[in-house]
């Protein structure tokens, strides 16, 4: 069984990705990829990764009927779309912000509301390892926003533990490489300007917030930083936790605990946390190209340091799109998602 | 040369002599982007966010 | 009037910078440059910024009788030879850890103990933003930790406004260059290991706690990251204020108030709080090479974040080192440090 | 069938990679890994791409009796064990520059001599592209120095074609990442000074000559600069072909003909020479992490430039090594090496 | 006496850096920075090292009556307004290519065309280095190409000593970083695009060629990639000398008294040459931010590779500017240029 | 082959089977490095930390 697949928005860089993952995964075959800018050039004009791939760029507005529609674009195209998108296949995986929040009300306070409200009861947010059963057979997946994936990686089992309560302060610190901003980055991406920074971009009120507080039932403090990276992002999340697992404080031996339950059995974490050599903790360059997460975490008194990294096109993009697009079709969880990372490596 | 405040952190900003209307200009001392609402007497405003292209 | 002045461990980064900065001093003239290493090599074989210097490292072991004693050597060495630095120097003007901290009892606290501790009530601390009075004539001066430096200058201003009480949460997460380790790093600091990190190096437990405790009255979670650039302390502190001046909460204005009662009139201190541009909050890079200190801030509800970006090496090193030089000899403040950035800047 | 496999130097970078390819390999299986100073570790603590994998190092003392050992240690060493290597195994692969050269002279000329000079005739040279027929059965299969590899691509069409005479004018300027020192580099490695720099560490008489003026028979001017990448070599040969093809000059159009009449049906060569978009040259980032060699050229007058980039671990070393392998045994040509690189990607 | 200067283009890399120079010079005083799109707006908006300096960009249509007008515009704007550009200023200092080369019939061939050529004549090309007679009183003044300024310094040595002929094999490989492109940069110089490249972006044909020519009376095969790093190019010139003095072959104490000769007494020149530690052959990170060009030089048989690393945004282009203006005023040659590189620098 | 329990994570470790005293490896699951202080039983405990090392 072969499911056909279009991939919207395919010159962007989450799109491009899509076209990674899918050309080599066993039971996609991708047969549209658009690009309203590149229309009829090659994909590798574009990718350069991806020059041996026969396939040209096509006008969106062209859509070919697939079982899966991949949506890559900028916020606000796929609600805008989402009727034709349907019409066009079975299951509209979305990697936008569009179908992520659960109301139409929570589009109003964190975006600038919503345009095709009907549907957000439909979509499920796609992150596996929140919970899968929403999934099977999903007609819309919501791929999560990166900065919230590995922020809820990093916190979800301390709050699975209950060592973490909703009113717990909890303080996350990103650092995030320049590929979150898009292909189309503005001046502020330009290589003589964004190279070496450690730039605090958003220093409050980043829209992840939201999505957190949704799937983890958390409000947090939110803070982003550019630093000199492409691919990559890393959450370090300072929380207090204050549950009814904390008594008399909390031991390492109680987060390997947590972290274990909660993340047994999952294909795509790897727990780092302490240990020995120069990579103790999560780090965003061991998982580069991958659709792992690395999670960790250090006790500090009264303060639990919760980390995670991941490549922040893949869990945080397309991989994670790709995962819930196989548990939507019911295919082996980690088909195409079998990519081994790099050492060395430098800034991927 | 006229003098306004800075909506953001109070300091005075001098306008240029020929201001108008309109014109950008940012704040000396916060450089918060203030947009010349009235000339006489001067009057400040923040001027549209460019923040949205700024972040990723 | 020239003053002499020798530098202990010139073969390595901070020593190297004092080279740079003292021989381009209007009033210091440096006449002997230490490296057990590098004896009898000049001072470029090390440095090549400074080939045109007609300098060769000398043995530490024969100091010379010198007006200024510069040490920048590995914690533990200069209260090992205290006495032979002072009996050699009018003043000595230590970059290590061994006087920074008050009292013993500190030191069995946070470090291995202190071999000299009759010496810490006449020591110092440098960052003059932090007080000027002790500086006049201090025969021990202690310049202050790279990271501790950058996560004070950020916070001052919040305690003297009566912003932040000392029980307050604090949370000052740090992103740094490789040159904090020194020249002679390890495994972890080799070009394939260390390119493109996001490393949480001290998740907790950084010993700069200890510094800021004492000179600020507060007590913080301090975490500290490795990223990729060379030169560069950038501290991003999540504060939670309950002092009397929150009253109906914290408003960027009352922010802006706070930051220029604290820093006005200081050379080194540059406010960076949004505006436009690319460039909205303290960088790294816009300060590199230079003494200044970029200190920004955002109101985000009872969240506070205050940013610093410093020059490690020279605002947290060799800049600070001078610069409380020039205050203990009752020179101009600003000799020898009035150096300007650059842009465009990489990773400097 | 499964192959059995040992690697020898398992803890540095070129066997990190081996193991990489190997754990995911169709037909081979890694029984060892060796490594003197991490005995008993798991090879993720060495390498933390590989932490899933279940291995730990041994001593190279105690070798396995296995179908296929590759060798990935520091020059010398393998002729100093080539006897127990080839007692322990069916094929010695070998990524040092010990049976390289094809004579005793050779390597008095350009090393410090030999010590088993008896096994040079039996070893094959690895590049497939030059030549696959010795490579069938091979004992010992000598993989090529990663400079050499990038030159010798972007060469021989030009000679296959009779552009390029043995006595033409050459120069070969190479720019590599980090990753060629090994992991063990010293002080020139490190992060501050290996940062940033374009560094004319090899500017004349770099050993790699020798195995390009062996296979292609060309002498050639070999210049190689540092820069910073930690995966990657690019190599610019700039030419002065005069041989019989060369009649009025050489056009683009000659050159196309003459690198796809090298290449055709070549599974691991690109070529990429002009086109549209950002990439138009062979470059490095664009073959990371896999075992790609870009190829491309330029006409210019008399002058004609000849470009390759590859991954130095890859198609420079390990790559090269377990394609090699792959013809030695029989194997489907390609097994194990079908990764796909990254877009966008920053410096891996 | 101070002179009174307009820097024209100031929101651009190279008129930042004049700003930077001009405002710290004893000599000059800058009245006017022009800018069409951040009219009105502090330069500190643009440049934040120069958040300090009380400046507003203003309109380039209505300019001052100034001693000197610095023009860092784009190739074509200052022949188009070289008149205005002359009625406003004694002095035109052009940092552009519009006034680099002698003839109209230069311009046809290597541009495209020029609007203003009676001016030709009577413009100097800036670089000292290369003579300084023209420079004295000099109306038009035109800074060289930076990539123009590091091949000729390399080259100029050999020239003089009459190793290299005119006709004599000349390949200048040149490696360079983002700045290059200027602040306005496209698609290709975005952060993801251009980290980590080694990018052959001018192969074959750049118009540096041509005012090398000109000023050298060789000609050569040019090529030249873009590295990661912001500030810097690097020339590697592989020359096969058959002039007069190549009798018997050329050794290294050749080249030293040849190199010695050419810049006895240049104050920034600085030779390095082999020797020990880790900086043995020029590098741009040593002489970032400064207006030093490092030059070396190694033998090898016939050839001689000839090496200059410079600050392409300072010796490049508006150091240079400085210097020739300096030399056209009559001032200290030095002043305002005596800046110190750094040690340790990542990437600048 | 003899086991022995992390003392870091709890996880069991597999020791080589001719492990002796002093002998160092690493926890497979935390990483840890795990000092052999006892072979019958085999008992681990943390090895002398590197940490110093490992930080800047
Ligand atoms: N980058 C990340 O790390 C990341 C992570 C998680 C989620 N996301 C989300 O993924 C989406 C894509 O992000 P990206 O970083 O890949 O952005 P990008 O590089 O800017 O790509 C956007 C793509 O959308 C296409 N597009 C734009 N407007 C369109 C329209 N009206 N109709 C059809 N196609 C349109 C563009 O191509 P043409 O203009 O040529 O048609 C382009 O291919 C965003 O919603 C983003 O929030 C990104
Ligand atoms: N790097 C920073 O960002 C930074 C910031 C603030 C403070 N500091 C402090 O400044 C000091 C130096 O740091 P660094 O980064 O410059 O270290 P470094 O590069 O490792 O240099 C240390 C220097 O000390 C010399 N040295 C070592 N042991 C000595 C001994 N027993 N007697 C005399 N000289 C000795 C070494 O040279 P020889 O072995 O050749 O003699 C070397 O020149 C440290 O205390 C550090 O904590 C550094
Ligand atoms: N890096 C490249 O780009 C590249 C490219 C092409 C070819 N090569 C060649 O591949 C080989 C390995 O290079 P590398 O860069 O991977 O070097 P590396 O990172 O320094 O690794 C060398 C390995 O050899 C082991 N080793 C050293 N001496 C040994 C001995 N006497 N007996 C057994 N093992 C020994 C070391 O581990 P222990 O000390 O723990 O045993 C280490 O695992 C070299 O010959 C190199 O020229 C490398
Ligand atoms: N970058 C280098 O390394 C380097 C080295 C040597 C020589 N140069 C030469 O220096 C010049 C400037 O280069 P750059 O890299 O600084 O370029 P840039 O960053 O793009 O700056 C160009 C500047 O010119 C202004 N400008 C553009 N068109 C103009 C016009 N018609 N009238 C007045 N101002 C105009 C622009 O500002 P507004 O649009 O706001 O007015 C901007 O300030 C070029 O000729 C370049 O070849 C550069
Ligand atoms: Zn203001
Ligand atoms: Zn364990």
């Amino acid at each position: 069984m072969t499911l056909t697949a279009s991939v919207v928005g395919a010159s962007g860089f989450a799109g491009g990705e899509l076209l990674r993952l899918l050309s080599a995964h066993p039971e996609f075959e991708v047969v549209q990829a658009t690009s309203r800018e590149y229309e009829n050039r090659t994909v590798g004009h574009v990718h350069p990764n991806l020059r041996e791939l026969d396939l040209r760029f096509s006008d969106p507005e062209g859509l070919e009927s697939v079982d899966a529609l991949f949506a890559a674009t900028p916020h606000g195209v796929s609600m805008a779309n989402v009727e034709s998108y349907l019409g066009a296949a079975e299951r509209l995986i979305d990697l936008s912000a569009d179908f992520r929040l659960g109301t139409e009300a929570a589009y109003d306070e964190w975006y600038d509301g919503h345009t095709a409200p009907e549907y957000l009861d439909g979509a499920t947010y796609a992150l596996p390892e929140l919970g899968r059963e929403g999934l099977a057979d999903a007609d819309i997946v919501a791929s999560g926003g990166c900065n919230a994936t590995a922020t809820m990686l990093a916190l979800k089992p301390l709050v699975d533990a209950d060592l973490l309560q909703p009113d717990d302060q909890v303080v996350a610190d990103l650092k995030v490489g320049s590929s979150e901003g898009g292909a189309g980055g503005g001046a502020a991406s330009s290589h003589p300007e964004r190279s070496g920074v450690v730039r605090p971009y958003a220093p409050t009120g980043h829209r992840h917030e939201a999505e957190i507080e949704e799937q983890l039932g958390l409000s947090l403090s939110f803070t982003v930083h550019a630093v000199d990276m492409v691919r990559g992002a890393a959450a370090t999340c300072h929380t207090f936790p204050t549950g009814p697992s904390v008594e008399g404080g909390v031991e390492t031996a109680d987060l390997w605990s947590a972290y274990r339950d909660a993340y047994e059995g999952e294909p795509f974490v790897r727990l780092v946390a302490g240990g020995g050599g120069v990579y103790r903790y999560p780090e965003p360059k061991s998982v580069a190209g991958t659709n792992l997460a690395e999670v960790g975490f250090a006790a500090d008194g009264e303060r639990v340091v919760a980390f995670a990294a991941i490549d922040n096109v893949m869990k945080g993009a397309a991989g994670q799109a790709v995962h819930a697009a196989n548990l939507a079709f019911g295919l082996e969880e980690t088909a195409g998602l079998t990519q081994t990372g790099f050492h060395p490596v430098g800034s991927p | 040369m006229s003098e306004a405040d800075c909506v953001t952190c109070g300091d005075s900003v001098a306008l240029p002599e020929d201001a108008e209307v309109g014109e950008i200009v940012d704040c000396g001392s916060c450089g918060t982007e203030l947009e010349v609402v009235g000339v006489d007497p001067a009057e400040l405003a923040e001027a549209p966010d460019l923040a949205e292209d700024w972040g990723e």
